[in-house]
């Protein structure tokens, strides 16, 4: 992002959309508590998105270190570069896959009576979950070599790919499920009010991913520099 | 107590949460920046 | 008894693990008959020198190149030229020697009758342990059955990683004898070593040192 | 031998990676019937699991429930007998076939055959006998399973194709998540922890599958839907693998 005037736009714009959840956005039909529990979607809906977009997000980068990996000419910088984004991401969507848990199982407390219910979208993100649960597992099992280990989660992502492509299409549609799949996906349906605090819910949240990304890229790099200084001193003290 | 009212209460504890969140993020950028900027000072001496 | 010209061209190569850096810019070239021994301290990078030119490690600079008639190979044909011996390249202890040596050949499509076989095994002296399981071996009988894997295709190069480990005099006569055969041949041998009587196995030695 | 010969083939010929993975196939399935380790453990493994099993579902036999259309049916039915036969075999799974890869990198053999073979032909050698095994396993589980916990095959042509599809799919994901871990210095742990949640989707589409093998049916679809995503996952991950293979396997 760089500019501060993106972080403001997006301090105000979450701002925004807390007040207008609540205030701009009319209770919705046909939800629990007269629509007061529908207001939710406003969070829960980006952070479901996300926890699914930060993983193609993070496979883009997975694809894009090994192919520089095959290249003839190999920057390290790039390669570390790409490898961080894409474990930067992974942790993005775990962060975020826990928020869509979260505030869907309150959201089903409330409108459903009880917080789990075994509904195929919240059976599939607690596997989503997992799914970034075992590729960060496969990261510490790494610590000395972080050439190895860029290499082998980048692989991890990309084979995970198939599971998580299945977990979003597939196993939703193959058991039947309680989620109102239509509402929110035609815009059509959805009304002014909603449209007015969503669209721009979906802007912050964009713009959280890419700052909180950006920061987390930024420690990893730090990190990365004293250990190699550490090393550096080591090799001058023999 | 009328209904605006309550809905404005209801806003203020998320909207608190969430400045919470924004300005510890701002110390963290700020301090993230710094260090980078030291380190990239170091490789250049 | 035609062997084609050989060539194996080392440019300019370096290796870092990490951020440490083994060495860089370490050139030579060596041809047909030559036997060349790579020295240096622990540590210094011997043996991954060697991997490199086997092809199982991608240097981080410089390249590495087999020629045969002056026709480079592709580093995924390279096995077919190269026989290895090495500490770090074990054999299945829980097959007997034949298979072992019917498995390795088998990959690169060698068929052994059992007079071979009887021939190969006395050779590098042992005659009637083929059938016993490596893991029964001493470590110098599997070292004698490493040399034997590694030559049983006559390999236009061989790579031998501390050649005399474990070895007995006997032993270490018979690598000496198959090193001086190879010259006569005109293949080329190449050894990472650091004892001074198998540096005098070679013609030149090239000492790598870290910087 | 005695001497140094040359001559430009002598009996050797480049060989195929086809070749080279039924080489390693046949050296894999003979040093196999020498310790027995990846059979026996799957094996010993499945059975504890499946006396388990039985023992824990004692209770239920003759319990009925209400399922979603009112029905009374029973609780230990048919389908939920199918699911955790699955859970069985993908325990078993895990237990056995990370042993291929394993023990070559722990004897130090993987760096000889990084020597001799290419990674593609390594990849095709031990999917072809993880399968092996894995299906052999599961060819001895599932009629014990099938006695001691009653369970029926339903329609058959449909119980053996998800057996089949199942199993090699299943092998297929714990092939190349065997042979990650196995770089690793934590192998044990971390291969089960991290291929667990990829079957875990599997395991779902199977189960889904396996309901199938309880309704009848007049049309095919309603068979090939289901097995058709099953088939569907295990080619992707071996396409995938394949071609990822060498980043796994080399340095």
């Amino acid at each position: 992002m760089g500019s501060s005037a993106l972080k403001g736009t997006l301090g105000f714009l979450m701002v925004y959309v807390i007040y207008g959840a609540f205030n701009i956005a009319h209770g919705a039909i046909g939800f629990a508590e007269k629509g007061i529990a529908a207001r939710i979607i406003f969070f829960h809906v980006p952070c479901a998105v996300y926890s699914s977009v930060a993983y193609m997000v993070a496979t883009w980068y997975a694809v894009k270190h090994l192919w520089l990996l095959g290249g003839t000419n190999k920057s390290n910088t790039a390669l570390e570069d790409s490898d961080y984004k894409s474990a930067a991401a992974m942790e993005l969507g775990f962060l975020f896959c826990i928020l869509a848990t979260i505030t869907g199982s309150i959201f089903a407390g409330v409108q459903w009576g009880s917080f789990w219910n075994w509904d195929p979208r919240e059976t599939s993100i607690v596997i989503m979950l997992l799914l970034y649960a075992s590729y960060h597992l496969l990261r510490t099992a790494f610590t000395t070599d972080p050439a190895k280990r860029a290499r082998l989660s980048a692989v991890y992502a990309i084979i995970a790919v198939i599971p998580s492509i299945y977990l979003i299409w597939v196993v939703p549609r193959v058991l039947h499920t309680m989620h109102p799949t239509t509402t929110l996906s035609n815009p059509a349906d959805t009304s002014l009010s909603y449209k007015l605090v969503l669209y721009p819910s979906f802007l912050a949240f964009t713009l959280l991913f890419i700052w909180l990304m950006q920061l987390r890229v930024s420690t990893m790099k730090l990190i990365e520099a004293r250990r190699k200084r550490r090393l550096h001193a080591m090799e001058a003290q023999r | 107590m009328n209904a605006h009212l309550t809905a404005l209460l209801v806003t203020a504890v998320p909207l608190i949460v969430w400045l919470g969140i924004y300005f510890y993020l701002v110390r963290i950028d700020k301090a993230v920046r710094r260090l980078l900027r030291d380190e990239s000072q170091e490789e250049q001496l | 008894m035609t062997v084609p010209p050989i060539c194996l061209d080392v440019r300019g190569v370096g290796h870092r693990f990490g951020a440490r850096l083994l060495y860089r810019d370490i050139s030579f070239s060596v041809g047909n008959g030559d036997v060349l021994a790579v020295t240096g301290h622990n540590g210094s990078g011997k043996s991954t020198l060697l991997k490199i030119i086997a092809g199982l490690l991608q240097p981080t600079e410089g390249s590495v190149e087999l020629a045969m008639n002056g026709e480079v190979t592709p580093p995924s044909r390279r096995s077919n030229f190269i026989g290895y011996v090495s500490p770090e390249m074990a054999l299945y202890q829980e097959l007997t020697a034949v298979e072992n040596i019917r498995f390795f050949g088998a990959l690169r499509g060698q068929t052994f009758e059992k007079i071979d076989l009887r021939e190969m095994l006395a050779h590098v002296g042992l005659k009637g342990r083929g059938s016993d399981r490596v893991g029964d071996y001493s470590s110098g009988m599997k070292q004698r059955l490493k040399y034997l894997i590694a030559i049983m295709h006559n390999p236009e190069l061989l790579l031998l990683d501390e050649p005399g480990a474990n070895l007995d005099v006997h032993g270490t006569r018979i690598v000496e004898q198959i090193i001086h055969e190879r010259r006569e041949a005109g293949f080329l041998t190449i050894l990472a070593t650091n004892e001074p009587e198998e540096e005098l196995w070679a013609g030149c030695v090239i000492p790598v040192a870290t910087v | 031998m005695g001497r140094v010969r040359y001559s430009c083939c002598n009996g050797m010929n480049d060989q195929t990676w086809i070749q080279q993975a039924l080489a390693l196939f046949r050296k894999d399935i003979l040093a196999e019937t020498r310790t027995r380790v990846a059979f026996g453990a799957m094996g010993v493994f499945s059975f504890a699991s499946l006396l388990l099993i039985a023992l824990a579902m004692v209770g239920l036999k003759g319990v009925l429930i209400q399922n979603s259309s009112g029905q009374a049916v029973p609780a230990w039915n048919n389908s939920g007998k199918m699911s955790l036969l699955w859970v069985l075999l993908c325990f078993a799974a895990f237990a056995g076939l990370s042993h291929s890869f394993v023990y070559e990198e722990e004897t130090g053999t993987a760096s000889t055959l990084k020597l001799h073979m290419g990674p593609q032909a390594v990849y095709a050698g031990k999917l072809l006998f993880n399968t092996t095994v894995l299906l052999a396993v599961s060819l001895v589980i599932t009629p014990m399973y099938m006695v001691m916990t009653g369970m029926d095959a339903g329609t058959l042509p449909m119980f053996f194709a998800v057996m089949l599809s199942g199993t090699a799919s299943l092998s297929a994901v714990a092939t190349v998540v065997a042979a990650l871990a196995a770089r690793a210095r934590s192998t044990g742990a971390l291969f089960g922890a991290v291929g667990l949640p990829m079957l875990t989707v599997l395991l779902v589409l199977i189960m889904n599958a396996a309901r199938q093998c309880y309704i009848r049916s007049e049309s095919a679809v309603q068979y090939l839907r289901p097995l058709t995503g099953i088939v569907c996952f295990g080619v992707l991950i071996v396409t995938l693998s394949a071609m990822l293979f060498h980043y796994i396997w080399e340095d």
